[in-house]
């Protein structure tokens, strides 16, 4: 339908939208379902259907052949498949770093990544960070697959694991343990998460695109700095094991590392995507060999639809 | 007696070997014409079953001809019925059941292969275990319900491996007398391999007596004796000079051997 | 064998059950092992009862991929090996693609199985599927080829058709093998189901099956929790192989010595 | 069945797989899939070609994890199927047991094994014998209890003891249920091994396997390497069924009517 | 000639039924002293390899009383050898083998097992297919086998099961004679089931006709030719007018029953 045009309309009229996430829903995706929740999508115009992802929920290709419109993913993920030929661009970020972290027992304290040499990580095989860890800054460790479980750790005071910032602390300290989460994103290495539709959709429909981006920096804006409420019970609706007390917890640390909002004394907001720090992170990935050929960021991302920064 | 037609079963200087095993048939001949009664006759693996088999076309040969109604023998299988010297019953279906199934697989209507194959069991003498399955069966009545299978065909050429030995005299005689009312009725072609001579004479027109090792035609008796054969005719001086004849033929050939 | 009393039957598995228990609780006393890596079964089955609400849930879930790529790997199983057992050169055609197919690690083929069947429960059940078709594929056609050689003459002196000869003889000699086969597979339907929630599942409805509680409460480390799933899990596929074991009475017990009976 | 040739025996599959391949590129010119989803077999050769020695290095050290994982499952499987075949009592007390085991998703069980057999190999191995193990058994045990009645009736007679009832008779009469077991294994064990690897594997030494490899390939969105991955287990776990193949020519061809010979 | 010992094996009113089906054996009463050799004649059907199975303890009776050298029959099993009906071959063993498994069984040497099969096959006539296995035999090559398999066991109580139904009359002859010449050397006791009245009159000192639905003892003959006996008493007239007695039991008891 062409009568996308015209916004805001009769709530019938509304253009279905299918935004596919990249896991189970969780509060990391909180700003979406506030933005639900809210009535922002249906302001612009939108009925928005949120799909859950799982473990292998193949967020890119999903997009890329059109069972969904749009997606989101880890930044990086984006820059390699369109390097692999995926078509599919960014269209906003959804969080200026990527919440990936080490989890480790307080006794065995970790300050920076420099102090992984030489000892052995439950980590995703394959893992950008890794590589840049490895090649980019000279730091060897060795790798054990990386489940969902947290059990080995619980029983291991040496043991080391990727985890989310915002999520597996909770649930050691939860279980008594004295964790802490280092996280991994720092000058070298910035990804970011982002929204990201397929080339062809954002051809046929860029209005749309943009009304999407709008609303969903306003639920996330909303989400994290003003009463989470609605959007908390769209999700435990959905997944009935999110239990309050970590919800709060995952909203707090999304604000304590400043993940979605980004540090503001650098010029961050939400949303914000830059042609410098994608470009940066392009020659990294280059560099340390997961690219095989280049990419511009013309090809990765547009910026047509990064709204203003609040406030300005 | 036998008209003079083109034999149905002609074997012709006919060499055969398992494998690369030793010579099991050596340069046998035989020819059988339409109608006869022909049993073989021999000690205890001189090839009887072999003969049967390659005229079934179920195992091949090494050397020579063998020809069945003219064709080869695979081709001739419609016509053929075979008894084996097992009775080789389906193990998951009813005594009733595996008479039935040579119709059903000839796709013989579900009530007449019904009707057909309670009468083949009646004719055995089973009626009363039809609804056994094959282990609760007895040796003697399984070989009976395998004789009743192959006697529901029908067939222009039958082809039959000591059905009987595993039966009692009584009961042997009576379907020897079976068979042969059968044979008067519908005019079949048999081989008959048997180990008892009584039983050869009485049923054949032409008896064959095989020598081992290898395996080949030792002699030839003719039987005379008209159809149809009266039980009577057992008790005759004929008959057992007959009988004499055979046995000292077969004494010849089990002595010449030392298996 | 002697004949069992039918009590013994069911008392001997308790008894030995109980043994397994106490070894059990032996294990966690000796090796001072956490509750997070190896719950005692009063901590399991408590965590099942305090669970029992989404446990449920999630096992009418995954029940339904589970028979869904059960059901459809026995009856395409059963396909697949009458073609293998038709002709030697289909046999020989075929086969090594089939064993491809079973080799190829399930993950390489998720993008295409999420993508073709759709991710959620066409996704599952064509995991499911895909391992447990061929333990029956494999046992089937070893049976079709294990036909006694006399009953095949037998079918060849009737001049019986490639196709009755499968159906009448080389089938139904066959039905212990396949039998087995659907006994491997009832065990690999539910852990199958539970990968193919893990590989293209998602919570979509509101529940999302036992792959997606093992999940979370591995996250969560509630491992009696996790435990108890895999109890819920256990008891799904007893089920399946009660139901095989009782098509295997039904189709073997007249007249296969897998039944014997004393009485000879 | 008439005999074939014996170079049809490997021209049909050839043939076949032609076929297969045509499909294939049919395939990806009607739905215009692209290569990452569904890569081309140039692409994947192409890949396989480029990613070598990452191959070479990974499948070597899959290797080792799968043998050892079959040869465990095949070892253990034979005695714990003599175990279930020597007396209906063990019968009935283990079998519910070992279908628990079978049917515990290994995930549940991953702490545990990384802790007991230690991760890397030994845990690999573990992970790769329980995933091979059931099907073995399964198909063992039902040979042992198929046997003739006649037979077993015989070494009644003979007065001989449980043991060589099972040693001479219920064994040998079972080998053909016995190998369909393990052919089924041995497809199962490269995917056990490569699951494995992701459960439990490290990279230690350097390497860590074909399982390091999926996922790695698989997060780097290297979809033709990610194929040839696959490509290479199946041909591991086809040297494996060649293995298999052989055993079973070697112990039934004298005497078991799958080896059908023309010559009746 | 029977010194009047306890008899080895005692049916008293014996009935059995195989599971909830028809009265197979009625008020079987039985007993065989030491050093017997006692034929079962009868009609197929009639209960005679159930009467075997009892005494070898496979098959449990119903009502009675049975007990085999004053035990349990299961428990005298080490006395006895049994010649099933069929053959029963291990098809994964070669002839000789097959021969030897007893003898392994009761953990004879090695090497006095391979000799001691060579010579029971021998005695059958089997020598030369010592390697062949069981699918390459004819039928009665794998009956002589069976035969040869049980010998070997110089058992106290013999079981025979129509052990020379599928031989030629030749070969039947000279295995009648070497079963007495080794009876005459270590007296074993024998319970033999035929289809050949000649057969149990040349072998027996007692022959027992029995009668179907359900099956039981019609008559009982002595046979008091004096053992060792030899080939010629086949063609004596005080032979063949035993063989005329039972045979005429025998019509009795068929004619009696429709099966
Ligand atoms: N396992 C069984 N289950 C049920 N019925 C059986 C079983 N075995 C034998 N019978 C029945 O018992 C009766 C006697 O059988 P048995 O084998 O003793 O006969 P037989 O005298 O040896 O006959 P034949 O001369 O034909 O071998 C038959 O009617 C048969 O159907
Ligand atoms: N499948 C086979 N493979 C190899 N040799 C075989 C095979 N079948 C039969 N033989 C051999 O062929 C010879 C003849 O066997 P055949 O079965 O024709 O004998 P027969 O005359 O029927 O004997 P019987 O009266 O004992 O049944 C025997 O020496 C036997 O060993
Ligand atoms: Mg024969
Ligand atoms: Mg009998």
């Amino acid at each position: 339908g062409k009568k996308t045009e015209t916004a805001p309309v009769a709530p019938n009229a509304l253009v279905k939208v299918r935004f596919q996430t990249d896991w189970f829903p969780q509060p990391e995706h909180g700003g979406y379902y506030q933005a639900l929740a809210k009535g922002y999508y249906a302001a612009e115009g939108l009925d928005v259907e949120i799909l859950p992802g799982g473990p292998n929920a193949q967020v890119m290709s999903s997009v890329a052949v059109g069972r969904a419109d749009l997606g989101m993913t880890n930044g990086d993920d984006v820059i390699v498949a369109v390097a692999r030929g995926v078509p599919i661009k960014m269209v906003g970020a959804e969080m200026q770093r990527d919440a990936q972290g080490i989890l480790f027992h307080a006794e065995h304290p970790l300050r920076a990544l420099a102090d992984l040499e030489g000892k052995t990580v439950m980590a995703g095989a394959g893992s950008t960070w890794i590589q840049v860890v490895h090649k980019k800054m000279g730091i060897a460790f060795n790798l054990t697959p990386l489940l969902g479980d947290l059990a080995r750790f619980m029983n291991d005071p040496a043991f080391i694991q990727q985890c989310f910032v915002t999520n597996e602390p909770f649930f050691a300290r939860q279980r008594g343990a004295n964790v802490g989460a280092l996280l991994i994103a720092n000058d070298t290495y910035e990804p970011y998460r982002v929204m990201f539709t397929g080339k062809d959709y954002l051809a046929k429909h860029p209005d749309i695109v943009a009304r999407f981006v709008r609303a969903s920096v306003r639920g996330w804006t909303d989400y994290l700095t003003g009463d989470p409420t609605p959007g908390n019970r769209l999700l435990t609706a959905k997944r009935s094991d999110l239990s309050p007390e970590f919800i709060a917890y995952s909203i707090k640390a999304m604000n304590d590392y400043q993940l979605v909002a980004g540090d503001p004394a650098k010029g961050e907001f939400t949303g914000q995507l830059t042609e410098a720090r994608l470009l940066k992170q392009i020659a990294l990935l280059q560099d340390v060999g997961v690219l095989d050929k280049p990419v511009a960021v013309a090809d990765v991302a547009t910026f047509d639809f990064i709204p203003k920064p609040a406030g300005k | 007696m036998i008209p003079r037609l083109p034999p149905i079963v002609e074997f012709t200087a006919l060499q055969k070997r398992y494998g690369d095993g030793p010579v099991v048939l050596a340069d046998f001949n035989l020819a059988v014409a339409p109608g006869e009664f022909v049993s073989l006759i021999g000690p205890s693996g001189c090839g009887k079953s072999t003969v049967l088999k390659l005229v079934s076309g179920l195992s091949p040969w090494t050397q020579g001809e063998l020809t069945v109604a003219g064709t080869k023998p695979r081709l001739a299988r419609d016509r053929q019925a075979f008894i084996f010297q097992d009775a080789t019953l389906l193990p998951w279906l009813t005594a009733q059941l595996n008479v039935e199934l040579p119709l059903q697989l000839r796709g013989m209507a579900p009530a007449e292969c019904t009707a057909k194959a309670r009468q083949m069991l009646a004719l055995v003498g089973l009626e009363a275990v039809r609804d056994y399955y094959p282990r609760q069966l007895s040796g003697g009545m399984k070989m009976r319900v395998s004789i009743a299978r192959a006697l529901t065909l029908a067939p222009q050429l039958l082809l039959l491996d000591e059905p009987f030995g595993a039966l009692d005299e009584m009961t042997r005689n009576r379907l020897n007398e079976e068979l042969l009312a059968l044979r008067a009725r519908s005019m079949f072609t048999a081989l008959f391999v048997t180990h008892s001579v009584a039983e050869a004479v009485f049923l054949s027109n032409r008896i064959l007596v095989m020598a081992a090792h290898p395996g080949r035609l030792h002699a030839e008796v003719k039987v005379d004796f008209p159809y149809p054969r009266q039980p009577e005719l057992r008790g005759s001086a004929e008959f057992q000079a007959k009988v004499n004849e055979v046995s000292r033929l077969l004494h010849q050939v089990e002595e010449g051997s030392t298996v | 064998m002697k004949k069992m009393p039918r009590l013994l039957v069911w008392l001997l598995p308790l008894a030995s059950g109980l043994l397994f228990v106490a070894i059990w609780y032996g294990v966690r006393l000796v090796t001072g092992l956490q509750s997070w890596i190896l719950p005692t079964p009063l901590e399991i089955i408590a965590a099942a009862w305090r669970e029992r609400q989404a446990l449920l849930a999630a096992v009418g879930h995954t029940a339904v991929g589970a028979a869904g790529g059960f059901l459809l790997a026995a009856v395409v199983g059963f396909g697949t090996a009458l073609l293998l057992g038709l002709s030697r050169a289909l046999r020989s055609s075929l086969y090594p693609w089939l064993l491809v197919l079973q080799m190829t690690p399930v993950i390489v083929l998720t993008p295409i199985i999420s993508l073709w069947a759709g991710p959620g429960l066409p996704g599952i059940i064509t995991i499911t599927w895909l391992i447990s078709y061929f333990p029956i594929v494999a046992n089937l056609t070893q049976g079709l080829l294990s036909t006694d050689r006399n009953h095949v003459a037998l079918f060849r002196m009737y001049n019986a058709s490639r196709f009755q000869e499968l159906r009448r003889l080389r089938v139904p000699a066959a039905m212990p093998y396949y039998l087995a086969g659907l006994r491997i597979a009832a065990t690999l339907a539910p852990i199958g189901a539970i990968f193919g929630e893990y590989m293209v599942g998602n919570s979509s409805g509101g529940t999302g099956g036992l792959g997606y509680l093992v999940y979370s409460y591995n996250t969560q480390i509630k491992i009696p929790a996790l435990f108890a799933t895999a109890l819920t899990s256990c008891l799904l596929g007893f089920s399946f192989v009660a139901v095989v074991a009782w098509l295997n009475w039904a189709v073997l017990h007249k007249w296969h010595d897998s039944f014997e009976r004393n009485d000879h």
